[in-house]
């Protein structure tokens, strides 16, 4: 049977999604531009640039860039082997580890600070012994708000590589071995490689939301400008003095953080 | 006089002069206000450093609860002051006051004059949630002006309600008089009647958490002070 | 339907030129050429996986592929059936369930899908395997499925890209045999690329000898057998090929050497062919009628069966082909000094 | 040359991550086991069942899931389209495209809600018409909560499957196109299938994400009992008055999401 | 390093019984069998992508997997090299990375690994593509380069499945030369899965046919020649094999069909075969020598080159190999009624 002829102008690529799925991409693209639109229509652009300037948001974006990197960089190192243990290796209760895992997600973020409090905080279970022993204090800390952070992004980091460990074609890691290589050089050389992608994703993820994190910073690290005032915290606390500061605020907040994932973009997603 | 200011905290503390740093918990709502506080107590005391954390009343108290580092508390409401009792040392101060207020859009589109009005079925009202301070006042209020509580979208805080009446998602909200002045001219305000109106207390009081209890009870005093007073004065509260 | 085209790709640093492609309605032509030689390559660009650079390519009447033109139609719209050289098996979906994909993409209801992949299941006896996941087929097995997913849809034009290579050797005759039958009857268009001669002469009218993405022969089976134009194609048919300038008493090689031969009238550029059984092998120097005498040392020996390849470097270098038993009287080894003969009658000389 | 001689027991599975990323792996759980430990140590299980059974638990728990669900239900429909566009068709503006999704993520809480104000509000561009036409206004309603959901929610489903889309091996698709499947048969009979765990990774995450989703729900959806108040609200409301309930409220939502995830991973997810 | 192994693995309802093996140090075994007779799977086995289920595998002093005492050793730790049947080369790295890959997991310095990778892949003639990814190789070219991954890491036990499947006709020759070369020169012990004759006897020092997870015969080369035990052997050295029961004038096969034959001692169950090229075909029916003699039609015919096989439906079903010139002299076509006459001489018989 003859397929009915559909001839197509060259320029258009292959493997082009066709109209319909178009369409309704066009739709959800609205759909997260439109919000920023406004912001951008409200944003008293007059005032942006002093905004932009003035110490404190400087301080504040400083210290959210490097506590957003930090967290990330502490979600993959632990991430990974993680991601690792949770698709390849069945344990007794796997499950539940995974779900533990998960649940970061699902905590309003103000109990999750209270839930670190009463962890690693100067009286938790854990901070008690780390700060008698060590001295080690975390809340209240900049260190406290990379935990904070770490605590609420991490999931979706893990989440998304386990995710791609597991549709890795095991044949490959097969070959790996019969090579001589050990477990860990397989891990390294071949099946992390194979799921870049989904690292990169990964990483994406929990960098913004950890960029984003509010509640269980404020909670847990307190809201010391230089310390641990973040760019969230910062415009929270504009907001409570005038609302269009906050969304200048809200809106370097956001060119920052597209120039970042544009350019991260290129350099590793590129097709 | 400002001198005289100076003299009477002065006096308050003791002989030697208090040095040193501490960390003051304080409500968002008073943000401007006490980093002004705050600078003037400095200049008074070369030889002091204070440092805010800001945030909600609740969020700072169970900080506290938790042991946080926080040689000063002034929440928004005494309820919050209540949970930390056991933290505290020394007396506990109201240091101002602050009223509740209708807000509308400018204009007054709905012509709102009194609680009453607010209630009609065309006006979207916003209240804080009944949990939080403003939400407990301005209930109360309602009672008092003996119009029925009504069901409405609840703001986690006077601020949120206040952005939806200046952005005109709403048309009225029950706030407190001192963020009307720093919302000026997206919001209009209508005056509650005082036999109405509800008074919000400030407390603040120096905890034990602290190491330099002696500065925190000079600070607690300094928001005493004339000087801290004309401050808060000029930020819409009212005299203790 | 008929396959017209001129094929240019560029891959890198490879490209295919402009290889002119014409398969008659009903016909199968097969592809033949060493590895990279840019087989698959034209495959694709059929199969429309492979966009064209330059040229176009027309099934039928319909123009599916033109640089020139802008046109460019989709595989799907090809009514093309492939296979692969990677049999490509959906790994989420069973055997049956692979083959079926095909006529339900066209549109054919579920149950008679599934009754047309059954069947072709069983027509390449891998039925007993409907109902595993691809990733519990042998290479074999896969390899079948693979061609009867190709089969099922129909199509107009079949392309098969070296559809039997994992099939086992008693396996192999009986498929052959199968797919031949197929391609008689059916009024498709096929194009069969191979390794395999006996494949490519069976299964195609017409062969096409691509290398290095140009083409260097094409025709029947008998015309390569007997007329081979490059040395792979005289390799894949098994016998001695010499490019040189002929005259009246045979030819001279490109390295100067005389290979005698009689009862041609080439003259000019030329090619001699000379088949392996044709060549006889001495311990000492032959004194007889054989016109071509040469010296050599056996290079190395294939053994196939009964009989064994032997390679001789001469002054032409040469391969005979003779019995096992002959090489064990002989007690030829490799490195082994021997004499090479050919009668001057055993030459075949045709113009270049 | 001979590798040294390594026997293993049988019965340690093949594939088995080394000791040492086991141990980072577990060290990793602990990090997140621990606050939700603090938490049920605090908790005051005996107030817990009347909490649980309190009607306007019960209310905004369901509200919650229902909330949740539809804005995962939404995310999946609108962000399969996106992500196929995203992953498969360049197209000027891509980048931009794709930073434009992705900043939900980063946008503090509170703003994400004044930035849906601003575009879905009564008086938002889209809102205003929305209303006077169609009579429809989001704000302070149960749609307007799985609005600022999916806002919040779909880039993380977004991201992950765009991800596992471009690690997909292209000749699968392109079989499936010489079989004479066209692109919608082919994205759904193939390419789908092919990406399902990261489909339902990415489910998971943005559900679990709108499950907790607190700041923009309350600012553009307000905190009506029944309607609007979801479980994040009403644990922060709780949390005002008093932390134990709050911290009682969190545990029955995380035994809930619990529930749900272990059963959804054995159901999807078994290796 | 000697190869000693009772392999048992059981693979959803297909199921490798306890096979045997036993592979001297530097020798090579070649494995044959039809497609799903599990010839993978015993590769897997030894290599240990797949565990036993019963049985052992020693490699030279060493149990690597035994199930009895629970011993496994992982594939890494058994310095066993393997071509799978799917090439499975790393995507990520360049052709020269992929095969620098086992020297460097094996602690080679970079450099030196690379060197190591580069010689192989111009000994198997893949170097112009080093710096390829894999996607951008032909199929025959992945496969050469799967091979120098294989060999680069000079492994003590060298596993090929289907090695040479994708090479092109002529390049096989040279490439067989090349390994069994290598094979020859190299301490390590082989074992070949493959479905050509000829690679399989060129190679293999042993050859080992298995059928449907059993082994049905082994020994060298020539055995299998000369008294093939089952119809796939048969079929894979293209003799014609019968089952039957002998006595003193020859054999009566299962359906009850005499073949007679001379000078053999064979009595009872037994086995006969006759090679196709003693089979002579005939337009009438033949009064001469040859005893056996039965009228038959033509099932089919498979030209090779100048020959051909012709499959004639008779009382005992038999092939024939006659030249191509004779077949149209005959006029011989499919279902064509034809005599067949085969010398009693011809007719080898030896124990079943
Ligand atoms: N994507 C690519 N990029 C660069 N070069 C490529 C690419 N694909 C194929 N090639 C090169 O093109 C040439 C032709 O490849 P093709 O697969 O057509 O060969 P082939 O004739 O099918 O060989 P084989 O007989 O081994 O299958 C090869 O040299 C290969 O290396
Ligand atoms: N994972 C599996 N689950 C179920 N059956 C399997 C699995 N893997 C292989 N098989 C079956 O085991 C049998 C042997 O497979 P194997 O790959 O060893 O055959 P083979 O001898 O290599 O065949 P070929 O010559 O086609 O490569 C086949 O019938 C195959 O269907
Ligand atoms: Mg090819
Ligand atoms: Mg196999």
């Amino acid at each position: 049977m003859t397929a009915p002829a559909r001839t197509q102008r060259r320029e258009v690529g292959r493997g082009r999604p066709p109209g319909l799925a178009i369409a309704v991409a066009m739709v959800a693209v609205a759909f997260f531009a439109a919000p920023l639109v406004g912001l951008a229509l409200r944003a008293p652009w007059s005032s942006i640039g002093d905004e932009l300037t003035a110490p404190a948001t400087v301080e504040a974006l400083r210290l959210s860039l490097v506590t957003s990197v930090a967290a990330t960089v502490l979600s993959v190192s632990l991430g990974v082997p993680l991601a690792w243990a949770l698709a390849r290796w069945t344990f007794p209760g796997r499950r539940l580890a995974r779900a533990v895992v998960t649940l970061p997600m699902v905590l309003p973020p103000v109990v999750g600070g209270v839930a670190l409090f009463l962890a690693f905080g100067r009286r938790g279970f854990i901070g008690e012994p780390l700060d008698r022993w060590l001295g080690v204090s975390l809340p209240f800390s900049t260190a406290g708000v990379v935990v904070a952070q770490t605590f609420v992004s991490m999931p979706f980091f893990v989440v998304t590589v386990e995710a791609a460990l597991r549709s890795v074609d095991r044949r490959y890691e097969d070959a790996a071995a019969t090579l001589g290589a050990r477990r860990l050089t397989v891990f390294r050389r071949v099946s992390l490689p194979l799921v870049l992608p989904s690292i990169v994703a990964g990483a994406v993820l929990s960098w913004a939301r950890a960029l984003g994190e509010f509640g269980a910073t404020i909670t847990f690290a307190g809201n010391f400008p230089g310390r641990t005032q973040t760019m969230p915290l910062a415009i929270f606390l504009a907001f409570e003095r005038d609302p269009e500061a906050a969304i200048a605020l809200s809106l370097v907040l956001v060119a920052v953080s597209i120039t970042v994932l544009v350019s991260l973009r290129d350099r590793w997603l590129h097709t | 006089g400002a001198s005289g200011a100076a003299h009477a905290s002065s006096a308050a503390v003791a002989a030697a002069a208090p040095s040193g740093e501490i960390t003051v918990f304080a409500a968002s709502s008073l943000t401007d206000a006490f980093t002004e506080i705050g600078r003037a107590f400095e200049r008074e005391h070369p030889d002091t450093t204070i440092t805010f954390s800001f945030g909600a009343s609740s969020t700072l108290a169970s900080q506290i609860d938790a042991g946080a580092p926080a040689d000063v508390f002034a929440p928004a409401d005494e309820a919050d002051m209540e949970r930390v009792e056991d933290a505290q040392v020394g007396r506990r101060v109201v240091f101002a006051r602050n009223r509740l207020t209708i807000v509308v859009e400018p204009g007054n589109p709905y012509s709102i004059r009194s609680l009453a009005d607010t209630v009609s079925k065309d006006v979207l009202l916003v209240l804080c949630a009944a949990e939080v301070p403003c939400g407990e006042l301005a209930r109360e209020a309602y009672r008092r002006a003996g119009v029925p509580v009504p069901e409405v979208a609840s703001a986690e805080n006077v601020r949120a309600a206040l952005t939806r009446v200046a952005l005109g998602e709403a048309d009225a909200a029950v706030v407190y008089t001192t963020d009307l002045r720093s919302a000026d001219g997206e919001v209009e305000g209508v005056r509650i009647p005082r036999r109405d109106n509800v008074v919000a207390r400030y407390p603040i009081a120096a905890l034990g958490n602290g190491e330099n209890s002696r500065l925190a009870r000079a600070f607690v005093a300094f928001v005493a002070s004339a000087a801290a007073q004309r401050v808060l004065r000029a930020h819409g509260f009212l005299a203790p | 339907m008929t396959v017209t085209a001129r094929i240019g790709v560029d891959l890198g640093e490879f490209s295919v030129d402009d290889v002119e492609l014409w398969v008659e309605s009903g016909t199968t032509s097969a592809i033949i050429g060493p590895n990279g030689a840019g087989k698959s390559t034209i495959v694709h660009a059929i199969a429309g996986t492979v966009p064209l650079q330059r040229g176009r390519i027309v099934l039928g009447d319909r123009v599916v592929d033109d640089v020139a033109d802008a046109i460019f139609v989709p595989p799907a719209y090809r009514s093309v059936g492939a296979v692969m050289q990677d049999p490509m098996l959906f790994p989420h979906l069973s055997v049956v369930e692979n083959v079926a994909f095909g006529p339900r993409a066209r549109g054919t209801p579920r149950r008679m899908a599934r009754e047309v992949a059954t069947e072709w299941l069983e027509r390449l006896g891998v039925a007993a395997h409907a109902h595993k996941r691809p990733r519990a087929l042998s290479g074999g097995q896969a390899q079948r499925v693979a061609l009867a997913r190709a089969l099922a849809t129909d199509p107009d034009v079949l392309l098969l890209d070296e559809p039997l290579s994992a099939l086992d050797a008693a396996a192999r005759p009986a498929v052959r045999r199968e797919l031949a039958q197929h391609l008689r009857e059916y009024s498709g268009t096929a194009i069969v690329v191979t390794h395999d001669a006996v494949e490519a002469m069976t299964l195609a009218d017409h062969l096409l000898a691509l290398e290095d993405g140009r083409i260097t022969q094409q025709g029947t089976a008998t015309d390569l057998r007997e007329r081979p134009r490059s040395r792979y194609v005289a390799d894949l048919v098994g016998v001695n090929l010499y490019r040189g300038a002929a005259d009246r008493d045979g030819i001279v090689t490109e390295v100067g050497q005389r290979i005698v031969a009689t009862g041609h009238d080439t003259r000019g550029p030329a090619l001699a062919v000379i088949h392996p059984r044709a060549v006889a092998l001495h311990r000492e120097e032959p004194h007889g009628t054989p016109r071509n005498v040469w010296p050599g040392t056996v290079a190395h020996l294939d053994p196939e069966g009964s009989r064994a390849r032997v390679h001789v470097d001469a002054a032409v270098p040469i391969t005979a082909e003779v019995t096992t038993t002959s090489i064990a009287s002989l007690g030829v080894g490799e490195g082994a000094a021997i004499w090479v003969s050919v009668k001057a009658t055993e030459v075949e000389i045709y113009p270049a």
